[in-house]
């Protein structure tokens, strides 16, 4: 398949892996075994763990046009999920994993039902909404989630409890993580389902004339996305080992999975991956080295850059590195 | 006079040591808290309570010569104070770290310091479960949740019966919780307690966070005609619970606030003389000066001042609890420690036996070790962490119970109706 | 029985707050058909001014909307020019993170500048009313009937003056206003201004029955949203029906059900109101497609 | 059984006025029926009603001996009914090929075959020398092929199209008629909606005249061109139809 004029350099043909996304993949591998300081690590893997989230909201957001803004309720399901299966049944994480992504991806139906039908900014604060009965109803629930106290994992090291003491262990596991998101979502760029999806998200109409049903296409979507969501959310719960619902189904995670992909360029496979190897680092070293100096001063600047870079880079990273903002064709 | 003769010996034997070549490096301690978000508030509050601790103790020649150096990581949500506090240990080498003001990021902080082996001193940090994880290097300083509805309950068996001349079990208490983590334990400490003592809750509730509109509460309050309330709040839950309640002519015997939105100075500064009579069941702000030791009561002394002159109010219950945790680490613990390596500084810790008193805000140090008959399981609980209750006056506050940490009489009881106040 | 009503009346005094607090965020969504999601920060920043005025100069909090109003004008002009025009040509994803990113700008300047301590103005009527048996703050009737107030006018001034009308053309169709020769561009930018505007005097309102701090957006943003859906977008009465509906239901549930779950369900409601009646309570007509065209 | 459609009294309001007002008539295969009428006569929402996207108010649809009335579009075009758009609604971020790849795989389910097939119909309309162009960069000549391009990949029984000759140069449109009159003999039946009169007059097996909603003609193109009823509809008084 001839390569089109204007079509991103790093984002290749459908289906196929282009030589930087494959630079990127070696660097990620070199990261994950070089002795790195270990505060360095810890944001590499917090870094390989928001990719792999922000690709999993793209393919709903990004790949479907849902911008959803609910996605911290299937983030906040896989992590329940998972936990509660280790710490109260004792189920290795290793399944409680997958149960979780598959509780989302039944929530992620329930939601489809609810709100597929809606469109622009009356799916997003559905979703919102969504997720805030989610969030109240965890704090509340507190046989089940351990309510406002919250939920910890024992920190004792057992790979059985998915619980490392290295942070190597820690860096191949979400690696393989976002490989996994990778991997689908080049799976569907390249594939019936993927064309489905992005007629569907560019002319509800025309796609149905053309065989595709758009709610039925969009709640599958949605579905993924949900599960690969939820997986994120079981390895964010056995990173950090504490889970608390105010914090873990919040608008400002919600807001966090739409931002990446949103900074990388939207509708790409390596936008999402650009947004997060940009703004995890730059959001964690800000905190820790103008955190504490003046409250407050570390998230002015971070998002005054967020406003400028959101606005003045609207295809995102991935689109101004390849020069995609040349062949701007109308509004998307 | 006398203040600068002793600043002037304080700098004399620092440069003395310094100049006579034993530039002692200094002890480097990890300090989260949280300074942005939901918690910013107090967590600032907190911080200036340390950093004048910090202050104090380098002025008087630092530990054995070594001064105090902080380390500090914004600890806004549990997850960043766990990256923050394995930065401090992998990149700084921190061996101690102490803060977090609220519940949920002190089980992060005291999480992750765990898991790196790190000697963690939390100051007010108050969920149950933080000694309950069979940590070994972690040690709660600050009361547990359930002390706070512990002393509000003895105070109202022990003295407000009598005064309301009413038996405890015809008593008809309502408790009210916000339900977060903080909250959450002191409701549940409370029920269990108060089941235990044969008292019946007529009224028990917990409310979000983001309420924006407290006239259901104070409604569902009024229909079920309590003698006496417990309510544990946030500031700007306070705020809006007092304003409402005057609103709707809500009237009570007495009123017993729990911790940060009733022991904050500035609720004075927000509802004004509303706030006379009310109970408040927290670290003691002030303590009655004759049960302090009298170094203690000096160095007390010395904080009151500098924090007033610092932040243009009086410590709140909690700021005061986090200095005299600090202190008592600096003053206690590190000048017998010679490698300062978290199992050396375990075992002091452990063999700490100092009775009620011993520190600013008159609580005593004894920590569990997994010997405690209550709970085995609980290891690193200060069993000497005296909350009391204290009650807002015209002239500030005084504390009324218990009786020998008491520095006055509880005044207004049962309290006036809203329009004598 | 006074106890429902108790709850049923002030439910509808905080509603009609909530509303009027809303009325901003539904001109500038039926108009530019953005969500704005700083409008909890618009708030707060009017509420700091509102406390200032009152607190340093000694002015009635009411007053202060003489000078808090135009100044939120002028607040809303600046952010339209500097953040959202730019964003208006581009995918409305862009103007949703532009907005978002000034929410959590502000919340933090705010933090910086005002430290993160609660401000409150001493109450401006010393008792309360009394209606038979039931009490309300005087500050929540007044705000209830300068909201009322404040919708008539707003709906007189959009049936009858020329730059209502204008402004209501374009809610309908920018394409058709502007061949219309309205000023389309300047329409945007009046309304922005126009509906921070409000959302400043709503501040002013708020200032005695709230207190203000830097996250105090975050109690109120997702009461706005709600309410702007369910009044049907665009919809100034609309505002004020949804806002009594939510200060309602919030009232009720939260009696006879839980507190807790107060905010449960107004959340469920609004979902409920989206599967059903897209087009709002009232079946404001087109107002699902001026959410959704755009 | 040769009649691959059936309408019965088919009906469609919006609020009061009946923009399609009791329309029966039936199409049989390899029939290429022309339906024309002024603007406004209700031609646009005939073919909403359809091919689905419009649920009638009144009456049934048969097609292909199956009723369909109220079926959704996507489950029209899997059984055979294909449509264009009278405004083309392409999909702006696919590129041409993979434009009509949309239809193609209906029939033809791997990315591949897809695309090999999408690459023949594009050919049949004049189109492979833009096969991988942007969707964007084309002409509106050339989105109107594509629209037949990707009505064509689905291999449906029937196609409806909807004004495919507007803003064609004449040569273009002499070439899209001779390509429509080939594609009865291909199997495909063809109803055709068009302003361009003489196309359909020489082409069509057949004209129906809609008026208003209602059908006020249904024969032979001589016959419809001389009668008075028609010609009242597009003129209001006599004149002669080329």
């Amino acid at each position: 398949m001839a390569q089109s004029p204007g079509r991103i350099s790093l984002a290749p043909a459908r289906g196929t892996l282009s030589v930087f996304e494959i630079a990127l993949l070696v660097l990620c591998l070199v990261l994950v075994v070089a002795p790195i300081p270990q505060n360095l690590q810890d944001i590499i893997v917090l870094t390989f763990l928001w990719a792999g989230l922000a690709t999993a909201w793209n393919i709903a957001g990004g790949y479907t046009g849902l911008i959803s803004f609910g996605h911290a309720a299937f983030f906040g399901i896989g992590a329940y999920t998972s936990t509660i299966l280790l710490v109260r049944m004792n189920v290795t994480p290793w399944v409680g994993i997958w149960c979780g992504g598959l509780l989302a991806a039944f929530c992620g139906a329930i939601l489809a039902v609810i709100c597929v039908r809606l469109r622009g900014p009356f799916f997003i604060l559905s979703t919102l909404a969504a997720a805030e009965v989610i969030r109240i109803a965890a704090l509340n629930w507190s046989s089940l989630t351990g309510g406002p106290e919250g939920l910890a994992i024992s920190p004792a090291a057992d790979p059985v409890n998915m619980v490392f003491a290295s942070k190597h262990a820690y860096l191949a596991l979400m690696l393989g993580y976002l490989l996994l998101s990778y991997a689908l979502t080049k799976l569907i760029d390249g594939s019936r389902y993927g064309y489905y999806l992005f007629a569907a998200r560019d002319d509800e109409d025309a796609a149905s004339a053309a065989g595709v049903n758009p709610l039925a296409v969009r709640t599958v979507a949605l579905m993924l996305s949900a599960a690969l969501t939820g997986i994120g959310g079981s390895l964010f719960a056995q990173y950090f080992l504490y889970l608390d619902p105010t914090f873990v189904i919040s608008p400002e995670v919600s807001f966090q999975f739409a931002l990446l992909p949103a900074v990388g360029g939207l509708g790409t496979a390596i936008g999402p991956v650009l947004g997060s190897f940009l703004i995890t680092p730059m959001s964690e070293l800000l905190r820790s080295y103008l955190g504490s100096k003046v409250a407050g001063l570390h998230l002015a600047i971070y998002s005054a850059l967020l406003i400028v870079v959101v606005l003045y880079f609207p295809s995102g990273i991935a689109g101004a590195l390849s020069g995609l903002s040349r062949r701007k064709g109308g509004k998307s | 006079m006398h203040y600068w003769l002793k600043l002037l010996v304080g700098v004399l034997a620092a440069t003395m040591f310094a100049a006579a070549g034993f530039a002692q490096t200094p002890i480097r301690i990890g300090v989260l808290l949280p300074l942005t978000g939901p918690f910013a508030k107090n967590g600032i509050e907190n911080w200036e309570a340390m950093k004048i601790a910090r202050d104090m103790i380098n002025e008087r020649g630092g530990i054995n010569g070594r001064k105090i150096e902080y380390l500090e990581g914004d600890a806004t949500s549990p997850a960043a104070a766990i990256s923050e506090t394995e930065r401090l240990i992998t990149k700084e080498g921190i061996k101690i770290t102490t803060g977090s003001f609220a519940s949920p990021l002190a089980i992060a902080v005291s999480q992750a310091a765990e898991r790196h082996g790190v000697f963690h001193w939390e100051t007010t940090g108050a969920a149950e479960i933080i000694t309950r994880r069979g940590f070994k290097h972690t040690f709660q300083v600050g009361a547990p949740a359930r002390k706070y509805g512990q002393a509000a309950v003895d105070f109202i068996i022990d003295d407000l019966a009598k005064r309301l001349n009413k038996p405890v079990s015809s008593l008809r208490i309502a408790l009210l919780w916000e339900n977060r983590a903080f909250g959450k334990s002191v409701g549940d400490g409370i029920r269990a307690y108060t089941g235990k003592k044969g008292i019946k809750l007529v009224y028990d509730e917990g409310y979000d966070q983001f309420s924006t509109d407290m006239t259901p509460i104070v409604q569902k309050l009024k229909d079920s005609k309590p003698d006496i309330v417990i309510a544990i709040s946030f500031p700007n839950d306070a705020i809006l619970f007092q304003r409402k309640a005057k609103e709707l002519n809500f009237n009570v015997s007495a009123f017993i606030g729990v911790s940060a939105g009733y022991s904050s100075p500035d609720l004075r500064a927000s509802i004004g003389n509303m706030v006379n009579g009310i109970f408040v069941a927290d670290f003691p702000p002030k303590v009655n000066p004759n049960v302090l030791k009298p170094e203690v009561r000096k160095i007390a002394d010395e904080f009151y001042k500098r924090y007033e002159k610092k932040m243009g109010r009086p410590p709140a219950g909690h700021a005061t609890a986090g200095f005299s945790a600090i202190w008592a680490l600096f003053t206690d613990v590190l000048p017998k420690a010679k490698t300062f390596e978290p199992d050396e500084l375990r075992d002091i810790a452990l063999k700490l036996d100092l009775p009620e008193g011993s520190l600013v805000n008159g609580s005593g140090i004894k920590f569990t070790n997994f010997d405690w008959p209550d709970n085995p399981k609980d290891a690193g609980q200060n069993l000497r962490a005296s909350i009391g209750v204290w009650q807002w006056t015209k002239g500030g506050n005084e504390e009324v119970f218990p009786p020998k940490l008491a520095t006055h009489e509880p005044i207004m009881v049962p309290l006036p109706s809203w329009d004598k106040r | 029985m006074t106890t429902l009503g108790q709850l049923v009346l002030s439910g509808i005094f905080i509603g009609a707050i909530y509303a009027l607090m809303s009325i901003g965020l539904t001109l500038i969504f039926g108009v530019l058909r953005i969500v704005n999601f700083a409008h909890g920060e618009f708030l707060m920043l009017g509420m700091y001014g509102a406390w200032a005025m009152t607190r340093l100069l000694g002015l009635n909090p009411y007053l202060a909307m003489i000078a808090v109003v135009p100044a939120m004008f002028l607040f809303g002009g600046l952010v339209y020019r500097l953040i959202v025009s730019p964003a208006l040509d581009k995918p409305h994803l862009v103007v949703v993170f532009a907005t978002m990113g000034l929410s959590i700008f502000m919340q933090n300047a705010a933090l910086m500048l005002m430290s993160a301590d609660l401000f409150d103005i001493p109450p401006v009527f010393g008792h309360a009313v009394t209606i038979g048996p039931l009490y309300f703050k005087a500050e929540l009737v007044v705000g209830f009937v300068i909201t009322v107030i404040c919708t008539l006018v707003l709906q007189w001034a959009l049936k009858s003056t020329y730059l209502g009308k204008a402004i209501r053309a374009t809610v309908q169709d920018r394409e058709a206003a502007m061949l219309m020769g309205i000023p389309v561009p300047r329409i945007f930018l009046i309304t922005f201004a126009g509906g921070s505007a409000l959302v400043g005097l709503a501040a002013c309102v708020m200032m005695p029955l709230f207190s203000v701090f830097p996250t105090v957006g975050l109690n109120f943003v997702l009461i706005a949203f709600v309410i702007v859906v369910l009044g049907g977008m665009g919809s100034i009465s609309g505002a004020l029906i949804g806002g009594i509906c939510v200060g309602i239901v919030q009232s009720l549930s939260s009696y006879y059900v839980a507190p807790a779950f107060g905010q449960m369900f107004f959340f469920i409601l609004f979902l409920l109101v989206m599967i059903f009646r897209p087009n709002g309570l009232l079946g404001q007509k087109g107002a699902a497609d001026i959410g959704i065209a755009d | 059984m040769t009649e691959l459609v059936q309408v019965e009294n088919l009906g469609r309001a919006f609020d009061a006025l009946w923009a399609v007002n009791g329309v029966s008539f039936s199409v049989e295969r390899g029939e290429l029926l022309g339906l024309i009428g002024p603007n406004g006569a209700g031609k646009s929402t005939l073919y909403n009603l359809l091919a689905g996207a419009l649920a009638p108010t009144r009456g049934e649809i048969v097609f292909d001996g199956q009723r369909v009335t109220g079926w959704k579009p996507y489950h029209m075009a899997r059984v055979g009914m294909a449509r264009t758009f009278q405004i083309p609604k392409p999909y702006r971020r696919l590129s041409v090929v993979e434009n009509v790849m949309l239809a193609s795989f209906q029939r033809h389910r791997s990315v591949r075959s897809a695309r090999v097939f999408a690459e023949e119909i594009l050919a049949d309309v004049g189109l492979s020398d833009h096969v991988t162009a942007p969707v964007t960069t084309l002409t509106v000549g050339l989105l109107k092929r594509l629209e037949v391009a990707r009505a064509l990949a689905l291999e449906p029984k029937l196609v409806l199209f909807d004004e495919i000759m507007a803003g064609l140069t004449p040569t273009e449109v002499a070439a899209m008629t001779g390509f429509v009159s080939t594609l009865p003999a291909r199997g495909i039946t063809v109803i055709w909606v068009e302003h361009v009169l003489h196309a359909i007059m020489k082409t069509a097996t057949r004209v129906m005249v809609l008026d208003r909603g209602q059908l006020i003609a249904n024969d032979a193109p001589k016959a419809v061109a001389r009668d008075a009823a028609v010609i009242k509809a597009y003129f209001g008084e006599e004149i002669s139809l080329a």
